[in-house]
């Protein structure tokens, strides 16, 4: 099959393409969002137990 | 006022552990009460003594452990429980648009009705003569009192007492103290947390303090 | 054995290991079965004869439509479960579902009406399936919305739980009543976007996709959960290991 | 005995609240001049087009009642969550789904009854036939104590929080949709000369079964926000 005649989708390249780009998005940002909350909670934590230990 | 003394009611807390806003307030507190004994709890603000009431009365759950009403969880219980206690808490829990008798009919109408009329309930807190009087005109300790006068008109064995005597003048704590004393004296319990020191000569009192 | 290990995994410690194990290999399943469905949804599977290329949207639209019931089963169930027999791992089970099933409903509303616009020449149309849609993502904004307003996490969860419940009852009257007022007000005139019978072709790409969401929402959801685990054992020891071992 | 002191406890919780809502008569009034001025605004908002209007009246009546409803909603507990008194509901020991039950039956004596009485007049506003009104006053009818049922699990679920007002909206409004879609369309179809049992029929099975879960998860609800 054809590069451009698959990208072209029949005429409804503009429609497949935003729907599956924006599943895309969606699913990256599902993953990405939960990492970056993870590793921002445990420095967060870190930091308060090492603040805690000082203070001892 | 109570239950004849013959039934052994008990209170009982196994384990309980509190947890509020990741600081634990305590840990593997137990105790138990039994007719007329009386708990004090004492500690500094925040060191969970409301919790620790509000936990007994059910309203909030343990982080772990246990409260036991005659040997069962009092979250099994549920108006088994609560038929046989009476809580004052922090907010007086009275309508301010309502009169003191009307208040306190409510009141009664939410337990199981003692023998004492409402009349000789405002009477005992020193109320008599204001039962149509909005509550909303009167004062702070009136307010307070009237509140405390609730625990009158339920046949309730465990009294469970937030801060009974805020907003009290001499007088007033005076009178609440002879109540509670004599609840204790017919078998009753009583569960309290107070700043004042609290006189009860003739009953057992435990003292738990919640900042150690 | 089967007890043990349920009880095993109330413990958050354990839980928090054994979900970090089993990630990965979710991951790289999900990923797989993606590619699949790509592969076979957009290249082997021939266009439709009434709407061309553009139905090709139905592998995204109908997977994530039937997750976004899935997973408000989930959470309601999970509550459920968490609010009676008071089992943490339920909670955050059910807490964590709720911003992923809705942001799966989201993409079924955009993709269906993605979907819609070459179909009806409008960008919306109140169709059924889509209103329910949209009432759906009301609903789990509803549910987030709630939890994000009570401060106590356990109070949070327990008060989700109650309204994921109320909220599962429901579903179906509001799902039947949309169908009735949908084939009221506009008569059977929409197309509908599943057929009665759907060919080989189409079924299996659309089953692969199906599948690698689920597994996907599983993966996920752990994810969610572990942060949630560690949110809540903050003040714990093994957590503070946890935190200045990295 | 114990059943003698419940009705007591159900029916004296019923009777306080029409005390307090009495002396409080102007606030009492609030909903029904919401309802009211809503349904106006609209013949002003789209055209006075008899055919228009009869055509949107019933949905438009309907949706000034929801709303109507869910302004009122917010106080049902919320007086009685800041005096302490809602804690003395849960400590009874009285069933809590039951006092519950009372108190959203004051709720609708209260706030629904009146929408109730005044929508025929609305109904003639709107244009609508007499056919129509009726069908309109019996859906309001069946319909409000769900509206009342329905709206005290959300009220239950935000009345601890600062801001429970926005928050009760988006809770109880999308559950409102099938009340909404059955009571509008009973309304219509009755205007159009039409049978509407169905439709009838199935408002009261939302009756039925709002009158039967609502209490429970009010309560349950009530637990969690007192905790």
């Amino acid at each position: 099959m054809n590069l451009t005649e698959f990208l072209h989708m029949g005429g409804y390249a503009f429609y497949v393409w935003t729907s599956y780009g924006i599943a895309l998005l969606i699913l990256l940002a599902n993953v990405v969002l939960p990492l970056r909350q993870r590793r921002k909670l445990l420095t967060d934590i870190a930091r308060t137990a090492r603040r805690a230990r000082r203070e001892t | 006022m109570t239950d004849s003394g013959t039934k052994s009611y008990s209170l009982e807390a196994r384990a309980l552990e509190c947890v509020r806003d990741d600081r634990t307030l305590f840990r593997d507190l137990a105790f138990r009460l039994e007719p007329g004994q009386a708990l004090l709890l004492e500690g500094r603000n925040g060191s969970g003594k409301t919790s620790l009431l509000r936990i007994l009365c059910g309203i909030r759950l343990p982080d772990a452990g246990m409260i036991a009403w005659c040997g069962t969880d009092i979250q099994r219980l549920g108006a088994d429980y609560y038929q046989h206690t009476a809580y004052v808490g922090h907010r007086d829990g009275i309508k301010l648009d309502l009169t003191p008798m009307e208040n306190l009919a409510m009141a009664r109408a939410l337990g199981r009705p003692s023998d004492m009329t409402l009349e000789a309930a405002l009477a005992r807190v020193d109320l008599y003569g204001f039962e149509d009087v909005p509550t909303r005109n009167l004062s702070a300790g009136q307010q307070r009192r009237l509140a405390l006068a609730r625990l009158l008109v339920t046949d309730a064995t465990l009294w469970i007492l937030d801060e009974p005597f805020t907003s009290l003048d001499v007088h007033g704590i005076r009178v609440i103290e002879e109540l509670l004393e004599a609840h204790a004296q017919q078998g009753g319990m009583l569960a309290v947390t107070s700043h004042h020191a609290v006189n009860l000569q003739r009953s057992p009192v435990h003292r738990i303090n919640l900042s150690a | 054995m089967f007890n043990n290990f349920f009880h095993k995994l109330a413990s958050p410690k354990y839980f928090y290991r054994i979900a970090g194990a089993w990630i990965p290999w979710l991951a790289a399943t999900c990923l797989l079965l993606f590619l699949a469905g790509l592969y076979y949804g957009l290249v082997v599977a021939p266009p439709d004869y009434q709407q061309g290329e553009s139905y090709r949207i139905m592998f995204v639209h109908v997977p994530a439509a039937w997750m976004s019931m899935f997973i408000y089963m989930v959470m309601a169930v999970t509550g459920g479960i968490g609010l009676v027999w008071r089992m943490k791992l339920a909670e955050v089970i059910a807490i964590s579902s709720a911003p992923i099933g809705a942001s799966f409903t989201f993409l079924a509303l955009v993709t269906g009406s993605f979907w819609g616009r070459p179909m009806w020449g409008t960008w919306w149309v109140w169709d059924a399936r889509l209103t329910s849609e949209l009432i759906l993502l009301f609903l789990y904004l509803g549910v987030i919305a709630l939890h994000g307003a009570i401060e106590d996490r356990r109070n949070a969860a327990r008060a989700v739980a109650i309204l994921a419940l109320v909220g599962v009852i429901n579903i179906p009257i509001i799902h039947y009543s949309v169908e009735w007022w949908n084939t009221l007000h506009q008569g059977p005139t929409v197309t509908k976007f599943d057929k009665p019978s759907i060919h080989i072709s189409m079924l299996i790409p659309l089953l692969l996709m199906a599948l690698a969401f689920k597994l996907y929402y599983a993966f996920v959801v752990l994810m969610r959960a572990r942060c949630e685990v560690l949110e809540r054992e903050r003040s714990t020891g093994w957590v503070r290991e946890l935190a200045e071992a990295k | 005995m114990k059943r003698h002191s419940l009705i007591r406890a159900f029916s004296l919780l019923i009777r306080r609240d029409f005390i307090l809502a009495m002396r409080h008569r102007a606030e009492m009034a609030n909903p029904l001049l919401f309802f009211i001025l809503v349904t106006s605004l609209f013949p002003l908002g789209i055209g006075a087009n008899p055919r228009l209007l009869q055509a949107v009246g019933p949905g438009v009546i309907w949706v000034a009642a929801l709303l109507a409803a869910l302004l009122s909603l917010d106080g049902v507990f919320r007086s009685d969550f800041e005096d302490g008194t809602l804690e003395q509901y849960l400590l009874s020991s009285h069933p809590v789904s039951l006092l519950v039950l009372a108190k959203v039956l004051a709720h609708w004596l209260i706030t629904g009854l009146p929408l109730l009485l005044i929508s025929p007049l609305l109904g003639v506003f709107l244009g609508l036939p007499a056919a129509g009104i009726q069908i309109l006053f019996i859906t309001l009818l069946l319909g409000t104590p769900v509206l009342s049922l329905i709206g005290a699990v959300g009220v239950a679920l935000t009345v601890g929080l600062r801001k429970g007002g926005m928050i009760l909206s988006l809770l109880v409004l999308p559950l409102y949709v099938p009340l909404l879609i059955f009571a509008s369309s009973a309304v219509d179809t009755a205007a159009a000369g039409l049978p509407v049992t169905a439709h009838l029929s199935l408002i009261a099975a939302l009756l039925v079964l709002a009158l039967s879960l609502s209490p429970f998860a009010t309560a349950a609800a009530l637990r969690v926000s007192l905790s």
